[in-house]
């Protein structure tokens, strides 16, 4: 149990554009250890999304290593890592999107069987998808309904059920209750961390929304522009964030309590393009504590505090 | 005070921008009517702005619309009800006299930029058409402001003529906020404006927000299911459940006092900044089939304090101040006057 | 933009090519060869120094290249029935298929597009229900079923109008109605359904909301982002008024290129099938480059696409 | 959960499993156009089924009777008698056959083919897409009609000629239908959802993408069926066609041209038979876009 679950080594993904290369994924390395959960926050555009597909090879990454259990995934055959999948899945943000509208509930959540030609007697399938309802808290009337007959929060419990199915160790959660209401939410994650604890999941969990994040992981990454650019322990990086962006990042939340106002710190601009990026630090066109060295050399990641890394130039202990 | 007090305005008419009273609103489809405003209530006194809170389905969107008398028909169907802005009678207007009133006395923000801007026309232009049209100008002398508009937004000058797909999600709700500004409105309706946005950018343009408020001294009205947002921009907060307000009050008397049970498991819904940690108490259930509105209290098949007697009523309105009013069972007035929060 | 302009111009090369390759090799099939149709009674030793005169018995690639040469040069052949050069026959013809198919052109956009307008902005009205059912009755009915009723009504019954032929302004009204109905219903239903969907469109509701009246958000917002898929079915339209061609010059006895096309198909007048086909595909290519171009200036997003490229 | 307890104390049992195209059908027969147009089709289909024993085919609609030429409709011959003195009735009758089986056969041939190529230009990498898609450009940039008569004159007028030619004509159509609507379901989550659970390709195809990208297939495959019965006929009009005698619309109403001013009602009942053929299919058509429109639910 001292290895972590997961490693991932110089993750890059490219696309190509009309315009040049995509730097989506630039460099991105970390360790998950079993049973925890990594936060992976940033806003729209900075690959967290796609590192999450590229993790589990979705995507074909440009280069790197994923090393899962002890395992290089990007050295798999396609039918090992078809087998391989069994053990690591996915939750999409969108549960409208993420289901096939011509599944109903039960067909949804027992196709993981039939991919992986495993429980070939079909009252023995329908019970494991009654079980796997009940453990996800839907209702087993619905065994019969169709996504489009149910609401967000039915929607993402088949998603969840569906990751479930085949008993997997590792789960990336990509934005799984952004698209839900704020009751639903809460009653999702609660749900989620539930499964957490009792089958002793892993999870990767993708986010924009930095209170959920604090509320469900044990460290938190942050990025920008395809990079890495802070990781912590989530009470060390609410604590002391130390890279300028995550310190603008957190303080643009805006707080439900009226006795705490954070002094906000504003961006100027937005995003540059993630295409053809200079070798330069990407934050500093926006950085309000940009010196001269940023906009000549690309920080690196390096560990300030123990467990706390920081890609930036001004950067120290705490 | 008591229930009675519902029929009179809480305060006088004439400082009121905006005073929605009873407003029933249903959506008559193929499929079933769609309950969208059950008799919802709501003012905006002059200069303030009110948060309207709710989730999915709730209504909010519904009641932008009808200020704006731009509810799609069909199917949508104002049933009953009275909308006064600035004092005028809304639903009484021909359609003729609402287009001078809206984009100019009352302008509304959409949730969504990226979709809210004509594709084909270049954004300038886009601007100049609302001062044109109600100033009676020529689009010669109208471009200076509309470039002033833009830029008070903080669009360069040079960027005018570029079109829509050229600028990012928070710049088109940029433009989109100098289009509901370029006239001055009165009273300004923002329907969840920074829900499409990163958070980094919806701080810029909430921050922005304010500032043109302040500048423009107008009345606001913010939908938006964020309580943080309302923390932000607010004065006052209707929170609003299967379309009728169920508790009003300042941001004080929400945040801090707060008395409905939905609004006290919104709250829960959310991390516990103090304990980051502490397990979620989420709302259980699912919000109502808005074709089939539960008898009753809406709210009492997802309340953990639902009585009898909330199965079979619709409660009446609370006040525990003249701001701060509720609509549920738990106030009957001995409750009020003690004044003590739920307690489970 | 003008060298996004060029740039589609030169892709129409490469699609002239192969249409008229795979017309060229289709129609080498066809039966009755050019020396039995021009030395009907020559002997066989005539015959073959003909054949190989004319480059018959070359592989097919030769025979398409030298058409293309020629094609280019203007020369299309001989006639096997005249004897007259393609060209010649095909210039006296095109005047009356042109004529017809503007006329038909013009009827068709300034009714439908009209109609499916209006028919969109007034959903479920009277005037959008009968409009419709017109529109869906437009597309079902044969259009030379639709010239044979015309000319029973008007020619035979009514007298008002020549029953066939050219020469009038009279003799185009009822061949130029023939050739519009199932245009215009086509495109009046796709204008509908466009402007359903961008009336709906959330940037329509910007336009409302700031005080304009209904009828300038439609004219100043709605059309010209309706008109796109309009614009296209439209091209797509003109291909089916060449082929509309045939039929009604058919019916009407219009001396264009459709009626030839089919007396030369009659007489195995290989030559002047080619010739009439290749004006035909021309014709359409060159309508699809306009409406490409045309979609570049309506749209900016579709522009900056073009200039990239 | 609390959840679970919420929807237990509600439920009723499961309700049946039911499939897509229940549901579908149950739109549909919401429409009345659409139901209209399918029981004028069904009586088309009895028609053609039992035109054999309705009317001789030898005997009735080819056999020359020449003392009953251009009798006018009576009890007798509802339609009246043609040029050569046969029932146009029975003519019209067996002249379904002709148009509708030829469509038929040639629109699932195109479709077969186009649908084909469409997913595979639609569902595999681009450069295979990019070579199947110019070839089609080409094959479009020849109006349908106008390809279906080259082919027809090369090759010449028999039955499977017509069909050749008829679905080689619609086969770009089909093929740009399925590849766009392939593509945009390509990348929708459910089907990476599938391939996270570690399914292949080849099931992804089968039983993802294709179920979902297929209905605006049926559309246009009612839809064209028209077109080519129109087509058909027309190019039967201009005599490039089917021949006569064989029993056709198009050809019938060429032959009845000549007599449109003294026999007006021969060239009226091929022509019906032919627009109320067209119409069904088009209201039905219609009726199956808005029943298989995914967003209406």
């Amino acid at each position: 149990m001292n290895t972590p679950l997961l490693e991932v080594k110089n993750l890059k993904k490219y696309f190509k554009t009309p315009n040049g290369m995509l730097h989506a994924v630039d460099d991105v390395s970390f360790t998950l250890e079993r049973g925890s959960t990594l936060g992976l926050v940033g806003e729209s555009g900075c690959g967290k999304s796609t590192t999450g597909r590229a993790i589990l090879c979705l995507t074909e990454p440009t280069s790197g290593q994923i090393i899962f259990d002890g395992q290089h995934l990007m050295k798999l055959s396609p039918s090992e890592l078809r087998r391989q999948r069994q053990d690591m899945q996915i939750i999409f943000q969108d549960p409208y999107s993420s289901l096939d509208p011509r599944f109903t509930v039960a067909q949804a959540i027992e196709e993981p069987f039939r991919i992986h030609k495993l429980i070939m007697d079909k009252r023995e399938r329908h019970k494991k998808v009654l079980a796997l309802m009940d453990t996800v808290g839907l209702a087993r009337r619905l065994i019969n309904s169709y996504p489009h007959e149910l609401d967000g929060g039915r929607r993402q419990r088949i998603g969840i059920a569906r990751a479930l199915a085949l008993g997997p160790r590792f789960i990336v959660c990509d934005e799984p209750v952004s698209a839900l209401d704020v009751s639903i939410q809460a009653q999702i994650l609660n749900l989620m961390k539930q499964l957490q604890r009792e089958l002793g999941l892993t999870y990767l969990f993708i986010t924009h929304d930095l209170s959920v994040v604090r509320h469900f992981s044990d460290d938190i990454a942050v990025m920008y522009l395809g990079r890495m650019v802070e990781k912590a322990p989530t009470e060390a990086l609410f604590a002391h964030p130390l890279h300028p962006y995550t310190k603008a990042l957190l303080s643009a939340i805006p707080i439900p309590d009226i006795d705490r106002r954070t002094e906000r710190i504003l961006l100027k601009g937005e995003l540059s393009s993630p295409i053809e990026p200079a070798k330069i630090c990407r934050f500093s066109n926006r950085c309000g504590e940009c010196i001269d060295l940023c906009k000549e050399e690309e920080p690196l990641m390096h560990e300030v505090s123990p467990g706390h890394f920081v890609s930036c130039f001004r950067a120290s202990g705490y | 005070m008591n229930q009675n007090d519902a029929v009179t305005a809480p305060s006088p008419m004439d400082s009121l921008e905006l005073d929605i009273r009873d407003l029933r609103v249903e959506y008559r489809t193929m499929e079933g009517t769609v309950y969208a405003l059950n008799g919802i209530d709501l003012q905006i006194p002059k200069g303030r702005t009110l948060g309207l809170v709710g989730e999915t389905g709730a209504g909010k969107s519904t009641t932008g619309l009808a200020i704006m008398n731009l509810i799609p028909s069909p199917p949508g169907v104002i049933v009953s009800g009275s909308i006064f802005l600035g004092g005028e009678s809304i639903l009484k207007k021909s359609e003729k006299e609402m287009n001078l009133i809206r984009g100019n006395k009352v302008s509304m923000i959409f949730q969504d930029p990226m979709t809210s801007l004509n594709p084909v026309v270049p954004v300038v232009d886009q601007i100049m058409e609302v001062i044109e049209h109600h100033e009676k100008i020529s689009p010669r002398e109208s471009l200076p402001k509309a470039l002033e508009m833009l830029e008070m937004v903080g669009i360069p000058r040079n960027r005018a003529h570029e079109y829509p797909h050229q600028f990012s999600g928070g710049m088109k709700q940029r433009v989109i906020i100098a289009i509901a500004l370029a006239c001055s409105p009165y009273l300004l309706i923002a329907d969840e404006p920074t829900t499409a946005l990163d958070v980094t950018i919806q701080a810029q343009v909430l921050d922005m927000m304010r500032e043109l408020r302040k500048k423009y001294q107008m009345s606001m009205l913010m939908i938006t299911h964020d309580l943080g947002i309302v923390v932000e921009i607010c004065d006052l907060v209707a929170v609003i459940y299967d379309g009728r307000v169920v508790e009003h009050g300042t941001l004080r008397d929400i945040f801090i006092n707060t008395r409905h049970p939905y609004t006290e498991g919104l709250f829960n819904s959310l991390p516990d900044m103090e304990n980051p940690k502490a397990e979620l108490k989420p709302i259980p259930g699912l919000m109502p089939d808005p074709t089939r509105i539960p008898t009753g209290c809406p709210f009492h098949p997802r309340c953990g304090y639902a009585m009898d007697i909330c199965a079979k009523t619709r409660p009446s309105r609370y006040y525990a101040s003249t701001e701060h009013y509720v609509e549920c069972h738990l106030y009957d007035e001995k409750t009020v006057v003690s004044g003590g929060r739920i307690k489970q | 933009m003008w060298r996004f302009v060029l740039k589609r111009v030169l892709t129409i090369i490469p699609i002239m090519l192969g249409t008229t390759f795979i017309v060229f090799s289709i129609m080498s099939f066809a039966p009755g060869d050019a020396v039995g149709m021009l030395a009907a009674d020559a002997s066989q030793e005539e015959k073959a120094a003909l054949r190989q005169e004319l480059g018959l018995d070359d592989p097919l690639l030769i025979q398409y290249a030298r058409y293309i040469k020629n094609l280019l040069l203007g020369d299309m052949g001989i006639s096997y029935k005249s004897g007259a050069p393609v060209t010649e026959e095909l210039a006296a013809r095109i005047p009356y298929t042109a004529l017809l198919a503007v006329v038909a052109s013009i009827i068709t956009i300034i009714l439908a597009i009209p109609l499916g307008v209006i028919a969109a902005i007034r959903q479920n009205t009277f005037f959008d229900t009968s409009s419709m059912v017109f529109c869906l009755l437009g597309i079902s009915i044969p259009p030379f079923w639709l010239g044979l009723l015309l000319i029973l009504s008007f020619g035979v019954k009514l007298k008002m109008l020549p029953v066939s032929g050219s020469g009038s302004w009279a003799h185009l009204i009822m061949p130029a109605i023939t050739q519009s109905v199932a245009g215009l219903a086509t495109i009046a239903r796709v204008t509908r359904s466009s402007m359903l969907e961008v009336i709906r469109q959330d940037y329509i509701r910007t336009a409302r909301a700031k005080g304009i009246a209904y009828n300038q958000v439609i004219r100043r917002h709605a059309l010209k982002n309706s008109l796109l898929p309009t614009i296209t079915v439209a091209g797509l339209q003109v291909g089916a008024l060449l082929s509309g061609a045939v039929v009604t010059e058919t019916v009407f006895s219009w001396p264009g290129i459709g009626r030839f096309l089919v007396s030369s198909i009659s007489w195995r007048d290989t030559p002047c099938v080619l010739g009439c086909v290749v004006i035909f595909v021309l014709t359409f290519s060159i309508i699809n480059l306009i409406v490409d171009i045309l979609y570049g200036f309506v749209d900016p997003r579709i522009k900056a696409i073009y200039k990239k490229a | 959960m609390e959840e679970t307890t919420l929807d237990t104390v509600s439920s009723a049992t499961a309700k049946k499993p039911r499939s897509q195209a229940y549901y579908t059908w149950k739109r549909l027969k919401r429409n009345k156009g659409s139901m209209a147009g399918l029981a004028i089709l069904t009586i088309y289909f009895l028609l053609m089924l039992g035109a054999n024993l309705l009317y001789d085919y030898k005997d009735v609609a080819i056999k020359q009777n020449i003392p009953a030429r251009l009798q006018a409709p009576s009890v007798a011959h509802p339609f009246g008698t043609d040029e050569s003195g046969r029932d146009v009735l029975a003519r019209v009758i067996h002249g379904s056959r002709t148009s509708i089986l030829i469509s038929v056969a040639a629109v699932l041939v195109a479709m077969v083919i186009g649908g084909a190529l469409g997913a595979i230009a639609g569902f595999y990498g681009e450069r295979l897409s990019n070579v199947i898609m110019r070839f089609m450009d080409v094959l479009l940039a020849i109006p349908a009609t106008l390809f279906a008569i080259v082919i027809v004159s090369a090759l010449g007028t028999s039955v499977s000629n017509l069909i050749i030619a008829c679905s080689v004509a619609n086969i770009p159509k089909f093929a740009r239908i399925l590849r766009s609507s392939v593509m945009s379901v390509r990348n929708a989550e459910y089907i990476e959802a599938a391939r996270a659970l570690g399914a292949r390709e080849s099931y992804i195809l089968i039983r993802h993408v294709l179920p979902n990208s297929i209905s605006p297939l049926f559309v246009q495959l009612t839809i064209t069926v028209g077109t080519l019965i129109l087509l058909l006929s027309g190019m039967s009009f201009v005599g490039l066609g089917i021949q006569p005698p064989t029993p056709e619309w198009g050809a019938m109403l060429a032959s009845a041209r000549t007599y449109i001013r003294n026999y007006s009602y021969l060239c009226f009942f091929p022509g019906m038979a032919i627009m109320l053929c067209i119409l069904s299919l088009n209201l039905l058509g219609d009726g199956l876009r808005d029943a298989l429109d995914p967003r209406l639910k």
